[in-house]
């Protein structure tokens, strides 16, 4: 019950989020989405009147004040003759419903200008890289860690102490595009970009394995810059725990180390793990969207990067609306992890910590 | 803890020293920028022109080079001669210039200075130059050209007529090849300069042949019409094929000057961001638990709130909407950055309130001000120090990442990622060009390491006990 | 070695190796645990009593360890076992251990059930079901209704989860318990009713135990030979009778007169503090605060002299 | 109740040598409510941690109030010394003429004397700080109760400075000398100069009480103050505060669970159950004749350091645990726990509805229980 509720107050927070970002983003647009909204008007509206045969005969200033009476029905029906406060909200709630309006430049690759295509379009490709990125990079990092945490001071402990240092202030598209310059154009062996060969393999095995194979590279460069930092995350909270009486208890009745380790330690270790993994993807996310772009990886990342060389709008407000809605809702996930797995919240001691 | 104490802690960390030594050499380099290079270059990195006219090999890689990998890169060279004033039409001398290198110029510029008679039409003028190989071939009218101009500037890779000279030289010993770059189109991608100075062989026009050494002659011929038209001087400038410390991009900038200039603002708006967002976190966070209940938790779920939103989609829209300055981006980035030490500073303040001898002080009759001011804020203060350290890289992290996607719509300070921008959006990493790529990402992460380490020294010394 | 001793401890030294130097904890200490019998550990805070309780177990946290001395267990010696045959033959098998504050001795993120149910399930090679019908059948027997097994430490008071560590250090049916300050933080009643338990259930399951307080109180209810330590040695060792009747030893004097007593009125204490462990003084360590130290005691380190029919005690006064 | 007494009603009860009087002290904490709770108008949950309690205690005694954790004890004395304000309820403190100028000074008047009592209950925090001279409190733990970053020097000068006692530094480094040596904290110019860190808990708890003997209090609360403290050392501190008691004639009002340093410490002790006062009387009443079931269980329970009682196994009175101080059982609160209870069914029935009332049983041994 306790969790229900948990879990339901954080949902409302996340939408409450969306909304709002959403709203500022409404609030810093309209100006330039109503500037095109009304340029789309005008165009339809010369197109409707003058472009039709059968008022070929009208004169031109019947033709003209019948073009301004098109304008106005236009600007009725988007309600652009709405007061400010109104047409923002209208904005908002149309985002929040996944309606962007069409694009100015990009098309889907089946040529739609409609910006959900788009945008869906490259969803996939991104969570496909994002994902498989980060659970590579939360299995490596917590296996270094727990190593590291029950070797302190050895060479491991230390080497990965300062690679973690490093890679945190490590931009990670930079080591991308050196890995692209050391693997790609120097070695030849991997792809520097993209996602499927030119042309794409016919069959369908075939198509994996490509994908695959330009996966790989992103993939390093993602697992590189980010493992540090999550063993040496996981090693100080592991560390913690280690230095707790249980664990003196788990030892005393005989537990092997290899189950009190990865029993008792990490299962208690786990929800502070999840809070700064938490904390640790958000703050990849920006790099991963950068990185993207110098993959040529058709993702949302490399599509917010064509939007923005292009000046695409329509396509920058969708893609910053998704990229929240990931963003809340990649919190929301961990948020559950974190209340499965901790019981003091199944029992709703802990609350909303 | 005194500050005496807490420097003499703080250089036991060897970490901590490298960290510093490394910040110092940044702010040297930032610094310095105006006396070690030329002070405006500073404001002038955006000047294509500009960079134009200082005659620096485009595109090269940093004179070191060289010496690594055991070659000889040309260095640049300047020949002038100076033209007699004498009576006459036509005027020929010779520029001889000894190519020892192992890897050829990178151009070969030649300029004519020319001055009218006062008061006298745009009198025309040829100038035609031949070369002469040291194997004895010679390229007759690599430049022939007519010109009005007061000081012409041929550039011998731009150069139509030159460039076509010189393929058809070279065609006949590699036949094959003009065919299949000619029917692809790809004729105007040979480096003519290059083939210029190569052995003329097989698969020269691939720019693979070796390079030919010895002196080359430039045997140059200028013709005028009237009298009215004076040559004063020719200058035959060989562009090397290597340049300072970092070599300089395709657009013939000194990556040297990009990278100390940029040090500036990269310190400037790490520091700024990381100093203001941490103060506001700092005093968000001491308010929240010392005035505790529904204030603290309004302020947190403001908190909670402003961390959500994800940083670079908002940013790349601000910064689009508001043209931006760099000031622009440090506003931003602060209004986005003080969340972050909020939680931290709350649960230390909260701690701090929870000792008994907090209790002890106001059961002597201590006023809220004298234990804020001498009881909390002084565990808390040294601690920002650290929070302020480790907020930097973030910010130089994620200006670089703006300036990088933003590239010429972001900001016209010399920024690291702005750098970064130019080079991807000119394909740096696929022409090999890593001097262009290396330098600028490895000073970001050079001056984000710098911080970490001094902030983790900071962390060890001054993060109170009690929250261990 | 005769077969009534459960453990005999012979000169054992446990030191810490700190950064600050290496702090003596235990400076060999020697004493016989007899099978079935009770036995105190007394002395105050950093005098090494706990540090001894958990070297029992060869389970010294680091940066301490063993650095000499033996204790023998079924002819087996405890101090020279590795990790891993201390895991599998001593640890819980044959000594287990009821920890100060229970609060932080059980695994948070675990149920009940699965803690008591862990030594079973690994030194007997149970189901975890049947490790938990195993477990439930020991919680009746420490007071407390088995169907707690499905509960997580957090929702238990810390009397329960005392009466929960006592179940778990019985479950694999020990030789010796060791009980580490069992009643430190609990309530005045709570502490009385956990020494009731532990009384009973002694005799129920016929172990030896070990009984570390700094409580002397505690002590003379529980335990039938008390040991007194004092800066990492043992200075006096003797049935609870002799020694409550007439202690020999000035510190164990000194200690017992400065509990209060509700017989008569009146305040004692020890004046000093007691020494750095990592820099002791020559001689007998209690000299300095000692009211009948004379020149010997501060030159030359007091062997155990025998004081009593069970009584010995490491002081010059009774060469 | 009739009528609504007043502190003008109770002074007039008090006799000439009561320092302090507490009347029907209430001390309530809201439990905090999420957001959610807030919304769905769930009532506001309280801990009842003191519930209506009434003591005097007169000048120059030590009065200790006994209970196991969580019956309110510590909250009464952080109440007394208004480090906590009191939900309802009157504390009437006698006040000196000197204290009783400055109060005037600082509220210009407005707070109420009733025959040289001031009620603390009534004074508002903002007017307090002429009172915290007389009222002082040592805590339990004497390792977070010195600020670490400071000398113990500087930690005594702290009242000095605040207060204005002493013109010139060395004037007060004098008077916190003198401090030092009435705890006999010896050579007091040493340990003037050290860290907390450098010195024993027993040491830390005397800089302490030489930190509340500094502003000359009339009144000190000793929460637990030698809980945290080895065996061998604890008379030390103990002297130390009798001597508080004999030598300086302060009031103490002193908090411990552990009865049998109660019994050697004090003139009168109150018992607190789940925040009730359940019996009240002088040190060897309670213990020798303790008359409210619960504190004949607390009185069974303690250990004697006696090794012929090793085969017994104790009988302890008493069922269960002591419940949270959020759902208060009706009635009598101890009732679920009493013994007495199962054996006495012809009060049963208001042992469940009835709170009982403190009841003089004997003279000066006060109790509240149905039985009596």
């Amino acid at each position: 019950m306790a969790v229900v509720r948990y879990l339901a107050f954080r949902i409302v927070n996340a939408l409450i989020i969306l909304f709002l970002v959403l709203l500022i983003t409404a609030v810093m647009m309209n100006e330039y989405v109503e500037d095109q909204i009304r340029t789309d008007i005008r165009e339809r509206a010369y197109q409707e009147i003058y472009r039709n045969p059968q008022y070929a005969q009208w004169t031109e200033e019947q033709k003209q004040r019948a073009v301004q009476e098109r304008i106005k029905f236009y600007e009725q029906q988007y309600g652009l003759d709405q007061p400010y406060h109104i047409r923002v909200l209208y904005r908002t709630v149309d985002a929040m419903m996944f309606n962007f309006g069409n694009a100015m430049v990009l098309k889907s690759a089946g040529g739609s200008p409609v910006v959900s295509d788009i945008i869906l379009e490259a969803l996939p490709r991104t969570i496909l890289l994002f994902t498989t990125g980060t659970i590579v990079t939360i299995v490596i990092g917590i296996l270094l860690g727990i190593k590291a945490a029950t070797k302190v001071g050895s060479l491991l402990d230390r080497t990965i102490s300062t690679f973690a240092m490093f890679t945190y202030s490590l931009p990670m598209w930079w080591v991308g595009m050196i890995f692209i310059f050391y693997f790609s154009y120097t070695l030849g062996i991997f792809p520097s970009g993209g996602m499927v060969s030119i042309p794409p393999p016919e069959e369908p095995m075939a198509y994996a394995l490509d994908v695959l194979y330009h996966l790989a590279l992103p993939l390093i460069v993602f697992v590189f810059v980010n493992f540090g930092g999550w063993s040496y995350a996981t090693r100080s909270i592991v560390l913690n725990v280690l230095t707790e009486d249980f664990v003196n208890t788990a030892r005393a009745k005989g537990v092997p180390e290899r189950k009190i380790l990865y029993g008792h330690v990490l299962r208690t270790a786990s929800p502070p793990i999840v809070t700064s993994t938490t904390l640790a993807i958000l703050g990849s996310i920006g790099g991963a969207i950068i990185t993207e772009a110098v993959f040529n990886w058709p993702g949302i990342g490399r599509l917010f990067y064509q939007a923005i060389l292009n000046g695409d709008m329509p396509v920058v407000i969708g893609l910053t609306y998704i990229s929240t809605f990931l963003y809340v809702f990649a919190i929301l996930a961990l948020d559950f992890a974190y209340a499965l797995l901790d019981p003091r919240i199944k029992v709703g001691v802990g609350g909303g910590r | 803890m005194g500050i005496k104490d807490i420097v003499s802690e703080f250089l036991r960390f060897k970490s901590g020293l490298i960290g510093v030594f490394l910040l110092l050499i940044i702010v040297g380099m930032a610094v310095a920028a105006p006396v070690i290079s030329d002070e405006e270059a500073g404001y002038r990195w955006y000047d294509i022109e500009w960079w134009t006219e200082k005659n620096i090999p485009k595109g090269v890689p940093p004179e070191w080079v060289g010496i690594i990998e055991g070659r000889e890169y040309a260095s640049t060279s300047e020949f002038t001669y100076r033209i007699p004033s004498r009576e006459g039409y036509r005027f020929t001398f010779n520029i001889s210039y000894d190519m020892a290198a192992d890897v050829p110029p990178s151009d070969v510029i030649l300029y004519i200075n020319v001055s009218k008679a006062e008061g006298a039409a745009d009198e025309e003028y040829i100038v035609v130059m031949n070369i002469y190989r040291p194997d004895g071939t010679s390229l007759s009218r690599v430049l022939d050209l007519t010109t009005a101009a007061p000081l012409a500037k041929i550039t011998l890779s731009t150069d139509e007529k030159a460039r076509s000279t010189i393929i058809t030289f070279m065609k006949k010993y590699d036949p094959e090849n003009f065919e299949d770059i000619t029917s692809r189109g790809l004729t105007n991608v040979i480096d003519v300069v290059k083939i210029l100075f190569s052995e003329a062989q097989e698969d020269v026009l691939l720019e693979k042949a070796p390079p030919l050494k010895g002196e080359y002659k430039f045997e140059i011929t200028l013709f005028r019409r009237s009298t009215n038209v004076t040559f004063n001087e020719a200058r035959l400038v060989v562009l090397g094929s290597a340049y300072g410390i970092f070599g300089t991009d395709s657009f013939g900038r000194d990556i040297f000057v990009g990278i100390i200039w940029g040090a500036r603002i990269a310190l400037v708006l790490g520091l700024v961001v990381a100093i203001v967002s941490v103060l506001i976190g700092v005093v968000y966070g001491t308010v929240s638990a010392y005035v505790g209940g529904w204030t603290d938790e309004i302020l947190q779920r403001i908190q909670e709130f402003a961390i959500s939103i994800p940083l670079l989609p908002l940013l790349l829209i601000l910064a689009y909407t508001f043209k931006p300055t760099i000031w622009n981006l440090i506003l931003l980035l602060i209004v986005f950055s003080w969340p972050g030490p909020v939680k931290t500073i709350r649960s230390m303040a909260l701690q701090i309130r929870e000792q008994l001898y907090i209790t002890a002080a106001k059961a002597v009759g201590a006023s809220t001000s004298r234990i804020v001011l001498r009881y909390i804020l002084p565990q808390i203060l040294p601690y920002t120090f650290a929070l302020v350290a480790f907020a930097v890289p973030g910010a130089i992290l994620t200006e670089a990442g703006v300036s990088f996607l933003l590239g010429a719509q972001g900001t016209l300070e010399i920024t690291w990622g702005r750098i970064l921008s130019d080079a991807e959006r000119k394909s740096a990493v696929l022409t090999g060009m890593w001097w262009w790529v290396l330098p600028p990402g490895f000073m970001i992460a050079i001056s984000g390491l710098a911080f970490v380490l001094i902030g983790t020294a900071l962390d060890r010394v001054l993060n109170p006990r009690l929250l261990r | 070695m005769s077969s009534d001793l459960a453990l005999d401890v012979r000169d054992l030294r446990v030191y810490y190796y700190t950064y600050a130097g290496v702090v003596k904890a235990v400076e060999g200490v020697s004493f016989q645990l007899r099978k079935g019998e009770t036995l105190g550990l007394a002395g105050e805070s950093g005098c090494g009593k706990s540090t001894l309780g958990f070297s029992l177990m060869n389970l010294v946290p680091p940066p301490g360890r063993i650095a000499g001395g033996s204790i023998f267990l079924d002819g087996m010696d405890i101090a020279k076992m590795s990790e891993e045959e201390l895991r599998r033959k001593i640890r819980w098998k044959k000594v287990s251990m009821v920890f100060q504050g229970a609060m932080n001795a059980l695994t948070p993120v675990y149920k009940i059930g699965d803690q008591l149910a862990e030594p079973l399930m690994v030194h007997k090679g149970l189901e975890k079901n049947e490790a938990i019908e195993e477990a439930k059948k020991i919680l009746p027997k420490v007071g407390l209704d088995p169907e707690i097994v499905n509960r997580y430490p957090h929702e238990l008071s810390g009397g329960m989860k005392q009466r929960v560590m006592i179940a778990m250090a019985l479950v694999l049916r020990p030789e010796v318990v060791i009980a580490d300050e069992p009643t430190t933080a609990l309530d005045v009643i709570v502490q009385a009713q956990i020494l009731n338990l532990l009384k009973s259930l002694k005799k129920e399951f016929n172990i030896s135990l070990i009984l570390i307080s700094h409580d002397l109180s505690i002590m003379a209810e529980v335990v039938e030979r008390l040991a007194i330590m004092y800066a990492g040695k043992m200075v006096e060792i003797g049935s609870s009778d002799e020694l409550f009747a007439d202690p020999k030893h000035p510190y164990t004097q000194g200690l017992l007169k400065s509990i209060p007593k509700l017989t008569e009125k009146g305040l004692h204490y020890i004046p000093g503090t007691p020494p750095d462990l990592r820099n002791p003084p020559q001689g007998c360590r209690f000299a300095d605060r000692c009211p009948f130290v004379f020149d010997k005691c501060r030159r030359e380190e007091p062997p155990m002299f025998k004081v009593g029919k069970t009584q010995y005690a490491a002081c010059w006064l009774y060469e | 109740m009739t009528k609504e007494f007043t502190p003008q009603d109770y002074v007039k009860e008090l006799s000439e040598d009561d320092l302090l009087a507490v009347r029907d002290l209430v001390k309530y904490f809201p439990i905090r409510r999420s957001v959610l709770d807030v919304i769905a108008r769930r009532r506001q949950k309280f801990v009842r941690a003191v519930d209506h309690i009434s003591f005097d205690i007169k000048k120059g005694v030590i009065f200790s109030l006994v209970g196991e954790s969580g019956c309110g004890k510590t909250t009464t004395g952080m109440t007394l010394v208004r480090l906590y304000d009191p939900t309802s309820g009157h504390i009437l403190f006698k006040v000196d003429d000197e204290t009783r100028k400055k109060l005037d000074d600082i509220s210009g008047g407005r707070i109420k004397f009733y025959d040289g009592y001031v009620d603390l209950a009534q004074v508002p925090s903002k007017w307090m700080k002429p009172l915290r001279t007389k009222l002082q409190i040592i805590f339990q733990d004497p390792y977070s109760s010195l600020n670490p970053a400071y000398r113990i020097r500087d930690i005594l000068m702290e009242p000095l400075v605040i207060h204005g006692i002493g013109d010139s530094p060395e004037e007060r480094y004098e008077i916190i000398l003198k401090a030092l040596e009435a705890v006999k904290l010896v050579p007091a110019e040493d340990i003037a100069n050290r860290f907390p860190h450098m010195l024993s808990g027993g040491q830390r708890q005397r800089v302490n009480i030489a930190k509340a003997l500094l502003l000359n209090p009339s009144f000190v609360v000793a929460d637990e103050p030698i809980a945290m403290i080895d065996v061998s050392l604890r008379a030390e501190v103990l002297l130390s505060i009798l001597d508080l008691k004999e030598k300086f004639g302060v009031s103490v009002l002193f908090i411990t669970h552990d009865l049998t340093i109660a019994y050697n410490i004090s003139d009168y002790i109150g018992v607190m159950y789940l925040g009730k006062l359940v019996e009240l009387g002088s040190a060897e009443q309670i213990i020798k004749n303790p008359l409210h079931p619960y504190t004949q269980a607390l009185v069974a329970a303690i250990p004697i350091p006696d090794p012929n009682r090793r085969h017994i196994i104790k009988d302890i009175r008493i069922k269960g645990e002591i419940t949270s101080a959020v759902n208060v059982p009706p009635g009598c609160r101890f009732h679920p726990r009493c013994v007495a209870f199962d054996e006495h069914p012809e009060i049963q029935a208001r042992c469940k509805a009835e709170e009982p009332k403190l009841i003089e049983v004997e003279k000066g041994h006060y109790v509240a229980c149905h039985l009596y």
